[in-house]
């Protein structure tokens, strides 16, 4: 059994953006407890819409560029931050998390 | 557990004060007076790895209240060897965390009525039961050979779920793990070992106990916690 | 030319009636004054057993989904091996160790059983190490049958609440299995033994009610403490999430609303109650009150609590009680099926019927679903066996009456077949959801089942699955429903299955073009087309979010075991 | 069927905004500026951005008031180094600037064992800095209605503070019951028989033995309301503070000296002077508030 700790798994996603989110106050939505994650949105410079998962559940990063990439396609923003912190939620929590937090854009 | 003493009571007891030293043990609880220097000194504690529940946390607090309001200004010297809180149902339904709590309290009211309250860890101490004892004084101390840590690993591994083998391995490196003193020395949280002459050590102990808690300048100035102070500074400077 | 009759020589034909006599003889022998009239002295139930068992019995041990026999068990498995061995035991469940115990000391050898659960490791090892030789696996319902054909108990171990002097049994709220067990064994010149937690004299008081007549008893012995019942069907709102809130939403407007579905049967599981207790709020907000969910064959159920209350639910049966409901059933006798006494009277025989064959609907849980639909809860080094859900989460064949729902599947199932199989004819609604990962990350849908793997390790006849695919009219997860009645090709079938399996390897390679086909032609609906917006998906939508909502629901009827006492 | 709002189903960030007059919250080091624990990572353990605790600024009844808000969920509450040094600096914080009140919603399970040392010593220093504040005459109201309840370092630190409320859901213990069976046995404590957990540390025993200051509805409104009433709660600790206190502790310990093991929670009650003290479990918060010994 290898006894390295078995560490943080980083995973960094970007999209071309379409809408431009403008600015706005930076939104969390979510705990990072057992089963869940948290997601902060934030304006960001430039069009794109950069994502960046740290997560204690490694080896999915198949599934996060999915998530992710459908995600983008709900909702195409431009110049975002969304930048999440991970406990082995499921595909499904993660999406409504996601789309949660984008709801809560205000400018 | 009784045979891994670090340091028993009595030895250390006659180290500082000479063998007349007037102090008692009354099952795990240590008291008594002590001259020092030909100052007297209130002397409250515990013994035997004392596991505190209800009943031993309350006589220490008598212990530090009658200091209070008999002899006011009188040092208090705190002698710490505790396996922690006792694990009874019946001490949580009396309120354990009521009375560490109140123990807790009498020996801050004392710091603030102007008694210098000193820790010596002198040989375990462990989570709760030393929250209230030594991490409440004006500064605590402790022998080399003592050992200072909130839970042992097998029980840690069980309630964090992480695996024994990595807490025992960190437990080497990383000072938040590591149960020697050193590391609480690093941490800011023990503020300096007593090595050599006693009598000396709680001497400048004494001398020069601070007022204000600088247990997080400390662990940022030796490394151990380089993050506390400078939060702590955050909020105060925060918008 | 006559077939020779080879028994017409055959001088006697009532042996059984004979051998249960000696049975009985035996046992007064043995007792001596240990046994009065039919109340055997606690301490003397070994000899009891030794002196009424035969090697090569058939014995049926009560070990229900919920009530357990344990008293009469654990004198079982201390019972003399030299003088009680090879029996052949038949019951429901393996729920105690002492279920087992009686295979590993040579007092039982061969079992037909139902539902192992708990006991499933041990059992697989058991089965492989070549101590216990299985007869079967069998549904509740099919069990119970066979009782009544070629698997008749010669000795009936039971357990009841209460007896009287002359031994007429009150079995409570939990009677669950020992109607069926007592008639078979009773008629069949077998023996009836009862442990019961209390004995009556009938002097000055009388049994709240008779569930099994004294005829049907032959010995009642008084168990030195209540016998064992597990609460199975109590979930704890609290542990509901919002993706099961969102699957309830998609379940209560794109299928019970969809078809009408006045009358239910709910598995047990969180994905259930989040249905149950979306009824008083969210369908509710649809207007659906008294349009569906009207009659249920279920166990109480608390979270069911708040839409009784409010005027969901005209009638429950079940098939065994729940404890802590208790004072709540006896003060809804209008809902519940109750005695005089007040008390629930439950009967698994008749409520496996009940979801079969009066039910429009089944909708339950899996562990794994493959790309034909077929779903199993076998994992890999565990025989569980089935329990009821498979007779429920079945088309009913053999069914004739017409229901709105019933109907519409069938159509819906048929409409532009030829032949046989587009003969006109109804359907039921077998219903399975699931979300598209478990915990740790295990995915629901597969390209192969363990069933297949079990199979051969187990050397079973068949791969163990729980619902077949050709018998599954529906599956929802959190992408969506899956109706696969409209389907009229395996390769849509698959493609439909594939299209709500969301981001797991099953659902990542679908064919996506024909996906937003099947789409298009409503086979596969997400939220969005029945109008539901997941961020609405919130626990603020249950009608209870506690155990102790459930209490208050209840007017302080419920009272709920100590393990969910969160106050 | 209007289920209230209940406080222990609202994520600590929410608490926090519905607690506190609305809109008035103003957040110091926010999410956004990344102050997470630099311990977590090397066990292979998600960071959160605020560390499991919120804190800041607000008006309660229009009265400026400093609050801090721990996350149950996130590694159970539990104090480790930022988030230790965030409360002790509201607290150094609430020292110098004098607000009317330091309202803190506690949800923890103590010290944080995955960063263990420096959450104890986190602990210590958020204790000292708290009766600071107490001694200055600034009241430091705690609530507590959690799932995760209020226990170790900070079930000593929630008694260290001028006032407590709780709820009927909420627990204040020191031991949780499934560290005490597991170093004593089930017969010690059996951590799965739910009721007799709260027995020995729910609001409601809590409340009828004064352990805590008001009893309320598991309900955001509810603690709301007790917080305002909490706002002019100070009780600066002095010798004869002490004395009271300590004589009500020895005499509850002597109370009980001959009590069994079996049925001591109800025998306390009853010892106390609540009638039909067996029945306890069963009230809610109204019927029990009618039950308090005088």
């Amino acid at each position: 059994m290898k006894d390295i700790a078995p560490g943080l798994e980083t995973l960094e996603y970007v999209f071309p953006g379409e809408r431009p989110a403008g600015d706005f106050a930076p939104v969390l939505a979510g705990v990072v407890g057992s089963g869940n994650l948290e997601v902060l949105v934030e304006p960001a410079p430039g069009s794109d819409c950069s994502i960046r998962i740290e997560t204690s559940a490694r080896g999915f990063g198949g599934i996060w560029e999915a998530v992710v990439r459908d995600f983008h396609a709900r909702h195409p923003l431009a110049g975002v931050r969304v930048s999440i912190n991970d406990m082995g939620a499921t595909p499904a929590v993660v999406s409504l998390r996601l789309d949660q937090a984008v709801s809560e854009l205000t400018p | 557990m009784k045979d891994d003493i670090a340091m028993n009571w009595n030895t250390l007891a006659t180290a500082l004060f000479g063998a007349d030293h007037a102090l008692r043990q009354d099952g795990d609880l240590l008291s008594g007076t002590a001259t020092f220097d030909d100052q007297p000194l209130a002397v409250i504690g515990t013994t035997n790895h004392a596991s505190i529940g209800v009943r031993l946390a309350l006589a220490q607090a008598r212990a530090v209240l009658d200091a209070i309001a008999r002899h006011p200004g009188r040092p208090i010297l705190l002698l710490i060897d505790t396996q922690g809180q006792q694990l009874r149902r019946r001490d949580e339904l009396l309120g354990i965390n009521r009375a560490m709590a109140h123990l807790g309290m009498t020996i801050d009211l004392a710091r603030r009525r102007g008694h210098r309250v000193l820790g010596l860890v002198y040989d375990q101490a462990l989570s709760g039961g030393f929250i209230t004892s030594g991490l409440v004084a004006d500064a605590c101390d402790a022998l080399p050979e003592a050992e200072i840590r909130v839970m042992r690993i097998p029980a840690m591994a069980r309630v964090t779920k992480l695996p024994e083998t990595l807490l025992a391995r960190l437990s080497q490196s990383n000072p938040v793990f590591a149960p020697g003193v050193d590391n609480y020395v690093a941490m800011g949280g023990v503020r300096r070992l007593w090595r050599g002459d006693l009598r000396a050590a709680l001497r400048e102990a004494l001398r020069e106990a601070p007022r204000e808690d600088r247990r997080a300048q400390d662990g940022a100035a030796r490394g151990g916690r380089r993050l506390a102070a400078a939060v702590v500074q955050r909020v105060l400077d925060a918008a | 030319m006559p077939i020779p009759f080879a028994s017409m020589d055959r001088m006697n034909w009532n042996t059984k009636a004979i051998d249960r006599a000696d049975r009985l003889a035996r046992a007064r022998h043995a007792l001596g004054r240990r046994l009065l009239g039919k109340q055997v002295a606690t301490d003397a139930v070994g000899a009891l057993l030794e002196a009424t068992l035969q090697p090569g019995d058939r014995v049926c041990l009560e070990g229900n989904n919920q009530k357990q026999a344990d008293f009469l068990a654990r004198a079982l498995v201390q019972v003399d091996p030299q003088r009680v061995h090879d029996l052949h035991m038949v019951q429901s469940v393996l729920a105690l160790p002492e279920h087992l115990d009686i295979f590993e000391n040579g007092v039982a050898r061969r079992l037909d059983f139902s539902f192992s659960g708990p006991q499933g490791a041990r059992l697989a090892k058991l089965v492989s190490a070549k101590r216990i030789e299985i007869g079967a696996i069998h549904t509740y319902l099919e069990l119970f049958a066979r009782y009544f054909v070629d698997l008749t108990p010669k000795v009936a171990l039971v357990a009841a609440q209460a007896a009287d002097a002359e031994g007429n049994l009150y079995t409570g709220p939990n009677t669950e299995d020992t109607p069926a067990i007592v008639e078979a064994t009773a008629f069949s010149g077998g023996i009836v033994i009862a442990q019961v937690n209390e004995l009556v004299d009938a002097g000055t008081t009388s049994l709240p009610r008779i569930d099994v007549p004294a005829g049907w008893v032959d010995f009642v012995v008084r168990a030195p403490k209540p016998n064992v019942i597990e609460p199975l069907f109590t979930r704890d709102p609290a542990q509901i999430g919002e993706v099961q809130v969102l699957m309830a939403m998609m379940a209560i407007q794109g299928i019970y609303a969809e078809y009408g579905v006045q009358r239910l049967n709910h598995g047990i599981g969180f994905d259930t109650a989040a249905i149950e207790l979306l009824l008083p709020t969210y369908g509710e907000s649809l207007g659906l009150k008294g349009k569906i969910c009207r009659h249920w064959a279920l166990n109480p159920h608390p979270a069911l609590i708040p839409a009784i209350e409010a005027g969901w639910v005209e009638s429950v049966h079940s098939f065994g009680s729940e404890l802590g409901m208790e004072d709540y059933i006896r003060a809804r006798s209008d809902v519940f099926f109750t005695g005089a006494d007040g008390s629930l009277r439950s009967n698994r025989a008749f409520c496996q019927a009940a979801g079969h064959y009066a039910c429009d609907l089944f909708i339950g849980s899996t562990l794994q679903m493959d790309l034909d639909g077929n779903s199993s809860t076998a994992t890999l080094g565990r025989i569980t066996g089935f329990g009821g859900a498979p007779n429920m989460g079945a088309d009913a064949r053999g069914r004739r009456h017409a229901s709105a729902a019933w109907l519409k599947a069938g159509q819906q199932a048929r409409t532009g077949r030829g032949g046989a199989a587009g003969t006109p004819r109804g359907q039921k609604l077998v219903v399975q959801m699931v979300e598209t990962f478990r915990e740790h990350m295990q995915p629901a849908f597969v390209e192969r089942l363990d069933a297949w793997t079990l199979q051969e390790q187990a050397g079973m006849d068949l791969p163990p699955i729980m619902i077949y695919g050709d018998d599954v009219t529906h599956v929802l997860t959190e992408e969506g429903i899956a109706n696969l009645l409209l389907c009229r090709s395996d390769a849509e079938r698959e493609q439909a299955i594939r299209g709500v399996a969301g981001y797991t390897a099953v659902g990542l390679a679908r064919d996506r073009r024909m996906v937003e086909n099947l789409r298009d032609r409503g086979i596969i609906r997400r939220p969005q087309d029945m109008g539901i917006d997941p961020r609405d998906a919130t626990r603020n939508l249950l009608a209870a979010r506690s155990m102790r909502d459930l209490v208050r629901a209840s007017h302080g009827l419920y009272a709920p075991p100590k393990r969910f006492r969160h106050w | 069927m209007n289920v209230h709002l209940s406080y222990a189903e609202c994520p600590a960030r929410e608490r926090l905004q519905r607690i506190v007059d609305p809109g008035s919250f103003h957040e110091w080091l926010p999410p956004a500026e990344r102050l997470t624990s630099p311990h977590l990572a090397a066990l292979g353990v998600p960071s959160s951005f605020d560390d499991g605790v919120a804190i800041g600024r607000a008006t309660l009844a229009g009265r400026p008031v400093f609050v801090a808000a721990q996350e149950g969920r996130f590694m159970g509450g539990g104090v480790g180094e930022v988030h230790g040094a965030k409360l002790a600096g509201l607290l150094r914080r609430a020292l110098r600037d004098r607000p009317h009140a330091v309202v803190l919603l506690a949800e923890s399970g103590g010290v944080r064992l995955h960063e263990a040392n420096a959450g104890l010593i986190a602990v210590s220093e958020v204790m000292r800095a708290l009766l600071d504040v107490r001694a200055a005459g600034v009241p430091v109201v705690v609530l507590i209605g959690g799932a995760n309840g209020c226990f170790g370092g900070m079930g000593i630190v929630a008694r260290c503070a001028d006032r407590v409320v709780m709820s009927d859901v909420g627990r204040l213990a020191m031991s949780g019951p499934e560290v005490i069976e597991a170093s004593h046995g089930v017969d010690e404590f059996d951590a799965r028989d739910r009721a007799l957990v709260w027995r020995t540390t729910g609001g409601k025993h809590r409340w009828l033995t004064g352990d805590c200051d008001a009893l309320v509805e598991d309900d955001v409104e509810a603690f709301r309301a007790a917080a305002i009433a909490s706002l002019d709660a100070s009780a600066p600790v002095t010798l004869e503070t002490l004395e009271a206190e300590h004589a009500l502790l020895a005499a509850r310990l002597a109370l009980l000296a001959d009590v069994s093991h079996e049925d001591d929670a109800v025998a306390l009650w009853s010892r106390l002077g609540v009638a039909d003290a067996a029945r306890v479990g069963d009230l809610d918060v109204d019927e029990l508030r009618a039950l308090r010994p005088a």
